[in-house]
């Protein structure tokens, strides 16, 4: 993707992030979201693999072998970290402690529904702490991009892909859209500058429910 | 009461075929000096109970390697191809478990109970062929506790009560995985004088372990 | 994250008929501040979860001698003759609870858990009206997840997000119950600014605290 | 009970602990056991409240609020003790970590039933962590006066009150007697000094598998 996209998404991730909100962001895309961060707002983010009070990437040379996040990466420890053990972690994401995480999909569906961990025959690396966070965080935020390379819609009607989890998915943010599952169904809320509401209804496989005003991110 | 010994000591504990709880995440933490013990003694046809198959160059990716793993419980295989390849060609069977339901599974077996009640997995292939039972009007998957053999994890001092610190994210699954061994072996940074660890700091009580070594030392 | 309160605004939180997982162990690391301003505002029908009744004068047992409990559910009342009165007499409902048994379901509760399977009562009283399941062949009791309303807690040091550190054995019950609070307050011996704790002495992070105040002030 | 009593059953226990045991013993009778543990034997005293490495109590004027047994006395801590929280301390115990618990009782019986923890419509104090114990240590012993209060025998073969476990406990020390469960059932091992078979047996309901040697202790 490309890094303007990148960086627009990773700043409407951001937005979604309220003050003295426990945070888990999924390896990839939604860590752009740090950049990204208002001043004043002042989150926590916690790694799965034990953390909580993860801050920058260390600078090249003092990388620490015990410090690293989910994806193996080096981290740093700001001040008023925490560790602790992966059940504790795990109780921390499935108990509904963490307020929000993101997640990115291979795709994600009007019922709330997100694939992002197998491709049948093709890739299977695993959910390893997927699941655990669809189901656990009280809001799920998926970002990836609109389409797959080919150009196909990953929001769809209805995942064909082996489920994350049912239901869980509350806010879609992608280059061209932001998405909410409400009552009334999967809601267009707002579209990148420079689209109209037709091309991303094109670039959508699901229904989407067209409010009167949509705004522009 | 734990016992010292040397890491080639511990790989000849080990028999073939045995059920592996081995800490460690992406091979932060992970008891290297044992894992090679193990490649090199050829301690083979093992089980392995793992967050996650970290690279094919450490952590348990050079158990995969070596070709030393029949099955595996596993929330993530993604770091290391050698595991997918074996995977594919029916060399080496593959439980993917939610990387917090094998925590509880683990720390289940542990802890004597016989499994935990979680909704994660549900409506997806994890569920199947799994009892669901109801609590409060939800419904919750039974996951079984999974017993293992023997953990080898990796802390960062011990003290000869056995008595364990953690460094950072390296503790992650480590004192959940010392629980759950029948005989547990831990491999650490440095070994210290009953009374010299803060009790405060021990993140897994000597109770839970039987043997330690010093990594790097073979 | 969390905010500093005092003993008063604690007790206004907590309505009458609240369920209150409280920590503690007859009364060591028991939050005694907090106790009193219920006791101080008359905040009754209360449901209690907690390890112990502890004694007339200390801990828990204020509440019960004050009236303001309804119904708990605790493993030991041995220490508090008012409560065995008020059960005997019909005024308090109580479900007696393995001690080990009812942390695991307070736990469950904080780890989204449904409930665990334990083998801990089999065969006796406890295991009466609950689903009995085999796992590997053993047979186990499903112990439903036991909810909370609010947690009250006591530690050593907290810092301003909320990390607790507990002192000695008076750490108990208290981090387990703080996972379970739908709202978790927790009265400390001192307050001290971000940085000052050790992360590897947290044993409860801010994650799961809501608010904080100094023990002893009202 | 007599304190020349206390010590011989205290005495009879401690020989019960093997060096490097990790040992529960139950408030009351099962503590007297600490008095007697022969030099050479080092075992680690495990207290539920979440602490292993119990020391002996402190001086008067030493004790320490933050320091307290499964009872609520006072306690020190030992070189190389530590601290966990309640739900460990109970996976410590009945996930089979500790070798030996000491605990009172109310009834016993041949069949290996405990009955410790009420006497319905008298005293329901509650079974604390008494069910875990019994549930979980490697070897349950019991230890208590042969009879009660009144003379009646203790030591049955069934109980009837309700029960702490189902057929966990395998040795009982009494102030008459150490009974053994075995395949062939319960065996009497060992007898008071002073006392014949026969006025043992008259004191206990229970079947007992009589061996052609009976040691004294």
């Amino acid at each position: 993707m490309a890094n303007d996209k990148r960086s627009m998404i990773g700043a409407r991730i951001a937005k979604e992030l309220k003050d003295g909100d426990y945070v888990n962001l999924g390896i990839g895309l939604p860590t752009e979201a740090v950049n990204h961060i208002p001043p004043g707002v002042h989150v926590v983010f916690q790694s799965e693999n034990g953390m909580l009070g993860v801050g920058p990437n260390p600078p090249a040379g003092s990388e620490d072998k015990d410090l690293v996040n989910a994806g193996g990466g080096y981290i740093t420890a700001l001040p008023g970290a925490s560790y602790f053990d992966s059940a504790t972690s795990f109780a921390i994401i499935r108990g509904g402690h963490i307020d929000i995480t993101v997640l990115g999909a291979l795709q994600v569906d009007q019922e709330g529904n997100l694939a992002n961990w197998m491709i049948p025959g093709k890739m299977v690396p695993g959910m390893g702490g997927a699941m655990d966070l669809v189901t656990g965080a009280k809001k799920v935020i998926v970002a990836m991009e609109h389409c797959d390379k080919y150009g196909n819609p990953k929001v769809l009607k209805k995942c064909n892909l082996p489920l994350t989890a049912k239901g869980k998915v509350s806010v879609i943010i992608t280059d061209m859209a932001v998405m909410e599952l409400r009552e009334e169904g999967l809601v267009l809320c707002e579209i990148a500058e420079g689209l109209t509401v037709e091309e991303v209804v094109q670039a959508t496989e699901a229904d989407l429910v067209i409010p009167c005003v949509i705004n522009r991110f | 009461m734990v016992k010292q010994i040397t890491a080639a000591e511990a790989a000849a504990m080990i028999k073939p075929g045995s059920r592996l709880a081995i800490g460690g995440f992406l091979a932060a933490g992970a008891p290297e000096t044992i894992i090679d013990a193990l490649v090199e003694k050829n301690i083979g046809d093992l089980h392995i109970i793992v967050i996650a198959s970290d690279w094919e160059d450490r952590g348990v990716g050079k158990l995969v390697v070596n070709r030393l793993v029949k099955s595996a419980q596993v929330s993530h295989l993604g770091t290391n191809k050698a595991i997918q390849a074996q995977m594919n060609a029916g060399e080496i069977q593959i439980e993917l478990v939610p990387q917090g339901t094998l925590m509880e599974r683990v720390r289940a077996f542990g802890a004597g109970l016989g499994g935990v009640l979680t909704p994660t997995g549900l409506g997806t292939v994890v569920e199947e062929g799994k009892q669901i039972v109801k609590v409060d009007g939800k419904d919750y998957i039974i996951e079984p506790a999974i017993a293992s053999d023997f953990a080898i994890i990796r802390a960062h001092k011990a003290d000869k009560l056995g008595n364990l610190t953690f460094s950072k994210t390296s503790r992650n699954s480590n004192p959940i995985m010392a629980m759950a061994g029948k005989i547990t072996i831990a491999e650490v940074d440095e070994i210290v004088e009953i009374g010299e660890l803060d009790p405060e700091q021990v993140c897994c009580p000597g109770v839970f372990v039987n043997y330690i070594l010093k990594t790097g030392e073979v």
